[in-house]
């Protein structure tokens, strides 16, 4: 700071009232200081997302459920004695207005930390800001991988796996069960689609133009032409259709090929496209019943790391499910995908929080001895917080089968998928009987059998961190 | 008699520049932000007084001259190798010629046509960063931004922060394009194009070249549409999320509060569109309005004042001042 | 040759739903002189309101029949609240000149748009759905062979053609088409004829609303249906009346087949990616070369 | 009877008629003469309700046109034939003469298609060429088809604007006898708006004439054309 300096020129203009004010700076904060958003009994989270507009559908569901897993956390008396509140703003998916929304986030409502950023494009117009104000940047649901790099970005984290990584594993899959197939892809025109192309390259999959592989605009959700995508692989003999795309874009994918009397023998979604429900929805407002729409459905491959959001026999399901409905105020909280997803990261934020407050937890060598010290004192600060992140990245729990695997080197959440397909109750079933959780980086890496086993849920539903 | 003019000019923009820079130092990091936004949309807005408040041309597609001025300019920044303001030079010259070149088919064009024409030029935007996805950078867009202040403006003014280094950074070349504006608006130009507009026979009539005239007024909006994408796109990134069609109808709203035919407008205007959503998103959390209804109600106000104004009071809100002022006399 | 057949019947599919859009258009632009860029919202509003009826068990046909009525009823409502209010302003200084008269209502049938998504997102939350068609949309299957069309499709071609046929002769046999023709062309000579010009033109605005609220009804169930979904479609449709000549009513539904087939080949032969620019070089082409279009009058172009 | 007290019309700034008064009397042929810019045909266009008048009354049959729109002006018996031969040149013959019986074709079916076959007795040149566009006639077809418009309407007033305008002097005389034949037989009173005044005051009962938006004269027909120094102050000869 420099505010001395800064007032006798301002003397010398003779604004000197507004001196205080209009010295704002961006200098180091040492690790032990209050950091903004954090009080004795409140943390202040910022999110942003698009609420409204275009790409809005589906996606304006996720920070009703985060706030319902923290409403449900301030309930049980918060984190330390401290409250949570989730500030969310609506930058409808375009990047002049996400730039405000942060600088609002980040000037007016002073928060502590963003989380759960959505949309990809937008992400990108604050990113390089915020890191630079290090505000850590938490479990942004975007499966981009340029922003996990901890070099380029150090305070933000995923809170996906990777596009490339899910491809990598789910094109290795692929290719090892169907090696006679003739296998083809439809993907949205984006960095999500060319990111999966490029994992599914990786795995050994790569397709060819107008015969193996179809492109549609993303957010269209199929208005203009999708009939001819597919008809062209089903003219070119496409076995096994891959689908790149939204939860919605899948939906008129299948319903449409279903018109055309296109049945390939197997669909492989990628997990953000492959909603259960978006897709009842959508087929039960064309006037498609439920029973008839459950069968389409069914034998579709996809992947995930965490459980079905249908899987009622799993414990965070169950778990997740009740809070949602005793807590979600939202204008839509019908359990789906979105609602888990937002679930599971409110459920990651409070164990990192927690953990980072927790004075038994470790830090990295050059942040242990203040941020123990900070924990002790109940203080919260961002420099402890990303360190606790990255340091515990195995430890912070959450509903997926597979371990966060945060570190110095990588912020990229999970690195493990495991493949299913849907049974008739349309929930996503493991396609080998049992489980089987692979993981692989988004480069070059090679696929494995992984050995996590997920942590049981406490009976609270409160991470243990 | 021009002399005259020129000075009077140089006293508004001069007093444009302190008042703005004194709101700089005094307000809040946020609402700096703010200000550098309003005065891009000034910029922007600008741009649509001159074209359909001075000539009566109506562009939809304002936005994709700006995407023309903030491509440019981060293809500058990252493939040449200048920093910002060289850049910015670049960006305006793009600009015109690209309205040189829409300037030429837009003058056969009556109203309707040119909004519509305008409005595809500005969706195919999209499919034109990803078909030349090495160049543009695809929907992922091109990282820029002002970058830092340098030393010499530090020593100067005081350690200064991001938002308020936009603003600064911002201010000249607002303060440069308000005084062409106002220069403008008096000259002898924007006399044959208020004659265009108003009755196009009777201006060729009178010597005026129409056609030229069109194209001209196209070329210099497009200048200012230019600039203002440049500096919108040096607040972070330049890709197609940063100038979708919602832009260009965000600033004709804002022309259109305004006042279409003043550059007093433009600044009401571009202040109304940044601050109203503001205003009412801090109503309806004071008056715990539903977040379904709440988060629809800035785009359901600034509809309806627009159907207002264009309905009761077309001359938008300087206009309906000036009428005021004029009464009173 | 499966592909080519695809493409054709695609493109004759879809076009005969984008020159619905267009018949739209040109009504309102001979009518009112207006370019309505809030058509779709209304098309948008109708059919979330048919959606709405059909998810609380009602018949498609009561919500088809619905939702036109809602399409008429928003046609008839904007004329009368804003653009009937605006043209009587003539003579206040700003609507004085004709190039502000044409863009004036442009600018007020952007708030129209404004208005009903932003009221679509606060009555059904933007929800993202799909919507039904009257006939099975399975592909046909003849000789054994499914078919690369769908009896939808058929359905929407025929439908889209008694709509002509109706229109054709309700402009060309009727005492109330030949006043809205009369209107359309020179409204004094009409006025001086005992016709009531704005009540003719209220109806023009209905009549185009129930087109576009049927278009809307055809052209959901291939994509889905959420407050910003029909933007392209207006895009599109303008495009046709462009490419026919915006004052031609054959001329807006031969732009509309035109284009159905173009975007259909781009989106076969080359990419869907392709089909924003195709339709850009398109509009250009026929500005540049033919700016009246292919059936439009000279003189509408210029101010 | 129409009668016409301090009718004020202005254009802007501009005052085209500056408090006129006169009557024309039924069963008559009244003409309105003077030079361009005079304000006759803002006069009609008044009357008919095309443009607003500022203040003064009109009245038709005792009853005040003043405030009315043209269509409703039209159903209470006035036509209005404006200067320019005013048909729509894209639509057919048929549908031009049509088109001015619209308003009243549900309630009188049988009289307006007895009207249509009157008008098309008038002009057999326009029977001919009933299923052509307007726009392929020649000027005086057309002048004969907006005429026939305002027929079929079945008016007890006909205000005619400048319908010699453009035409060969046969054309014109054999409109103006028509007109004068429809005045003496059917009793239709008619206002004619004329710049050649020596056509109109030979055929016209009385005689207006205007100067400058004012009535400088309001004589019998004979009686103004006979005024040699009126003439020659505002005709030119």
């Amino acid at each position: 700071m420099n505010i001395r300096a800064s007032l006798s020129r301002k003397k010398l203009i003779g604004l000197t009232a507004v001196l205080i004010a209009g010295s704002m700076t961006l200098a180091e904060i040492p690790a032990n200081a209050a950091d903004p958003g954090v009080s004795a009994t409140e943390i202040v989270l910022g999110m942003q997302l698009p609420e409204t507009g275009a790409a809005s559908p589906g996606y304006n569901k996720v920070d009703d459920a985060m706030r319902a897993y923290f409403d449900y956390v301030n309930s049980k008396g918060g984190i330390g004695g401290k409250k949570i509140r989730l500030e969310v703003k609506d930058d409808t998916y375009k990047a002049g207005l996400t730039i405000s929304t942060a600088s609002s986030l980040i000037n007016k409502e002073k928060v502590f930390a963003f989380i759960g950023s959505i949309g990809t494009q937008t992400h990108i117009s604050v990113i390089k800001d915020i890191n630079r104000r290090k505000i850590p940047d938490v479990f942004v649901n975007s499966g981009f991988s340029d922003f996990y790099n901890p070099a380029t970005y150090p305070t933000t984290f995923a809170a996906l796996g990777t596009y490339v990584t899910e491809a990598k594993i789910m094109g290795k899959y692929l290719k090892e069960k169907y090696p006679d197939k003739k296998i083809g892809i439809l993907y949205q025109s984006d960095d999500f689609g060319r990111n999966a192309l490029e994992g599914f390259a990786k795995a050994g999959l790569t397709f060819e133009a107008k015969k193996t592989s179809a492109d549609f605009i993303a957010g269209t959700q199929g208005s203009v032409g999708l009939a001819s995508q597919l008809t062209q692989l089903k003219a070119n003999g496409v076995e096994i259709v891959i689908i790149a795309a939204v939860s919605s874009a899948t939906a008129v994918t299948l319903l449409t090929a279903s018109a055309l009397g296109y049945k390939p023998d197997k669909w492989a979604v990628i997990s953000v496209g492959s909603d259960a429900t978006t897709f009842q929805t959508i087929a039960g407002s064309k006037g498609i019943p439920a029973s008839m729409s459950a069968a389409m459905l069914t034998g579709l491959i996809s992947a995930s790391h965490a459980p079905a959001p249908g899987d009622s026999a799993d414990e965070y399901v169950t778990a997740f499910k009740k809070i949602n409905d005793d807590f979600n105020k939202g204008a839509d909280k019908r359990w789906d995908n979105n609602v888990m997803q937002g679930m599971n990261i409110g459920y990651m934020a409070t164990g990192a929080l927690k953990g980072t407050l927790n004075p038994n937890s470790t830090f990295s060598a050059k942040n242990n001895k203040t941020c123990q010290a900070n924990a002790k004192k109940a203080t919260l600060t961002r420099v402890c917080f990303i360190d606790y992140i990255e340091t515990n990245g195995s430890k912070i729990e959450s509903a997926a089968f597979t371990a966060l695997q945060y570190s110095a080197t990588t912020h990229e959440a999970f690195s493990g998928f495991w493949i299913g397909a849907y049974d008739a109750a349309t929930v996503l079933q493991p396609v080998s009987g049992t489980r089987v959780v692979y993981t692989t980086d988004s480069g070059n890496g090679p696929v494995t059998v992984s050995n996590y086993k997920r942590p049981a849920i406490a009976a609270d539903a409160l991470p243990k961190n | 008699m021009f002399k005259r003019i020129q000075t009077g000019n140089l006293i508004k923009t001069f007093i444009f520049f302190a008042v703005i820079f004194y709101l700089g130092k005094v307000s809040d990091p946020y609402n700096q932000g703010q200000l550098s936004v309003v005065l891009m949309y000034f910029i922007g807005i600008l741009s649509i007084t001159f074209l359909t408040g001075l000539s009566g041309q109506i562009s939809l597609g304002q936005g994709a001259l700006m995407a023309v001025g903030g491509y440019t300019c981060a293809l500058g920044i990252l493939n040449l190798g200048l920093n910002y303001w060289q850049s910015i030079i670049f960006s305006v010259l793009a600009s015109l010629v690209a309205g040189w070149i829409l300037g030429i088919t837009a003058a056969r064009l009556s109203g309707p046509y040119l909004a519509g024409t305008t409005l595809v030029i500005a969706l195919a935007i999209p499919s034109l960063a990803n078909r030349f996805e090495s160049v543009f950078g695809g929907d992922v867009g091109l990282n820029v931004e002002f970058g830092a202040p340098p030393q010499w403006f530090v020593n100067l003014i005081g350690e200064i922060g991001f938002e308020q280094w936009q603003l600064f950074a911002t201010l000249p070349f607002a303060s440069i394009a308000l005084f062409f504006a106002l220069n403008l608006f008096k000259s002898r130009t924007g006399r044959s194009w208020r004659a265009v507009r108003d009755h196009e026979i009777a201006a060729s009539l009178a010597g005026i070249n129409v056609q030229r005239m069109k194209i001209f007024t196209f070329v210099v909006a497009s200048g200012f549409a230019g600039l203002a994408g440049a500096m919108y796109g040096l607040r972070g990134i330049v890709g197609p999320s940063v100038y979708p069609i919602s832009l260009s109808l965000t600033l004709l709203t804002g022309a259109v509060l305004g006042g279409l035919r003043s550059i007093g407008g433009a600044f009401i205007g571009a202040v109304l569109v940044v601050f109203l959503p503001d205003l009412i998103e801090s109503l309806s959390g004071t008056w715990e309005i539903a977040l379904q209804i709440g988060n629809y109600l800035p785009a359901m106000v600034s509809s309806i004042l627009l159907i207002l104004t264009v309905v009761l009071n077309p001359a938008g809100i300087a206009g309906g001042l000036h009428h005021h002022k004029s009464r009173h006399k | 040759m499966d592909q080519f057949l695809s493409a054709v019947f695609a493109g004759t599919s879809r076009g005969a739903i984008y020159a619905l859009v267009a018949l739209g258009l040109v009504l309102v632009w001979r009518g009112a002189g207006v370019i309505n860029f809030a058509q779709m919202g209304q098309a948008m509003f109708s059919t979330y309101v048919a959606s709405t009826l059909i998810m609380n068990e009602y018949s498609y046909w009561i919500a088809f029949f619905v939702a036109l009525s809602v399409g008429t009823i928003l046609g008839a409502i904007v004329d009368l609240l804003v653009m009937r209010p605006l043209s009587g302003k003539r003579s206040s200084a700003m609507l004085a000149s004709p190039a502000m008269r044409g863009t004036i209502p442009v600018i007020a049938s952007l708030g129209i748009v404004g208005i009903l998504q932003a009221a679509a997102g606060m009555i059904w939350a933007a929800e993202e759905r799909g919507f039904p068609t009257p006939v099975n949309s399975l592909g046909l299957t003849i000789g054994g062979n499914v078919m690369p069309f769908t009896a939808f499709d058929l359905f929407v071609i025929g439908i889209v053609m008694v709509v002509l046929l109706i229109t054709t002769i309700f402009f060309q046999k009727t005492g109330m088409g030949l006043a809205m023709r009369a209107s359309a062309l020179n409204p004094e000579v009409a006025r001086l004829s005992g016709i009531r010009t704005s009540s003719v033109r209220t109806l023009s605005w209905a009549i185009s609303g129930a087109a576009s609220s049927l278009a809307g009804l055809l052209v959901t169930p291939s994509a889905n249906l959420s407050p910003n979904t029909l933007d392209l479609i207006l895009i599109i449709g303008f495009t046709a009346t462009v490419i026919g000549g915006l004052d031609s009513l054959p001329g807006g539904v031969i732009g509309g087949f035109i284009l159905g087939l173009v975007i259909s080949f781009v989106n076969v032969y080359r990419s869907p990616s392709d089909i924003f620019l195709a339709i850009l070089v398109l509009l250009l082409i026929v500005l540049l070369v033919r700016p009246q279009g292919l059936l439009g009058s000279k003189e509408v172009r210029r101010v | 009877m129409l009668k016409i007290e301090n009718l004020v019309t202005e254009y802007g700034a501009v005052r085209a008629l500056d408090g006129i008064s006169f009557t024309a009397a039924e069963g008559k042929i009244t003409t309105v003469i003077g030079a361009n810019g005079a304000g006759k045909s803002t006069l009609l266009r008044t009357i008919s309700g095309l443009e607003r008048a500022k203040s003064g009354q009109i009245t038709w049959a005792d009853k005040s046109l003043i405030g009315k729109a043209p269509e409703a002006i039209v159903r209470s018996g006035i036509a209005h034939v404006p200067e320019g031969h005013a048909v729509i040149s894209q639509l057919t013959v048929a549908e031009n003469i049509e088109m001015g019986a619209l308003f009243r074709r549900r309630q009188n079916r049988s009289d307006v298609k007895l009207a249509i076959e009157e008008v098309y007795e008038l002009f057999p040149r326009l029977a001919e060429r009933s299923k052509q566009l307007a726009g392929t006639l020649s000027g005086g077809e057309r002048q004969m088809l907006a005429i026939s418009r305002a027929l079929v309407s079945r008016p007890k007033l006909l205000l005619l604007d400048e319908p010699s305008l453009g035409l060969a002097p046969l054309v014109v005389e054999q409109i103006i006898q028509t007109v004068n034949d429809l005045c003496r037989k059917n009793g239709l009173t008619v206002l004619l708006v004329e710049q050649n005044a020596n056509t109109a005051l030979a055929v016209a009962d009385y005689g207006v004439l205007l100067s400058l938006g004012k009535v400088v004269a309001n004589l019998p027909a004979a009686e103004l054309k006979a005024d040699a120094s009126l003439r020659a102050a505002y005709l030119g000869y």
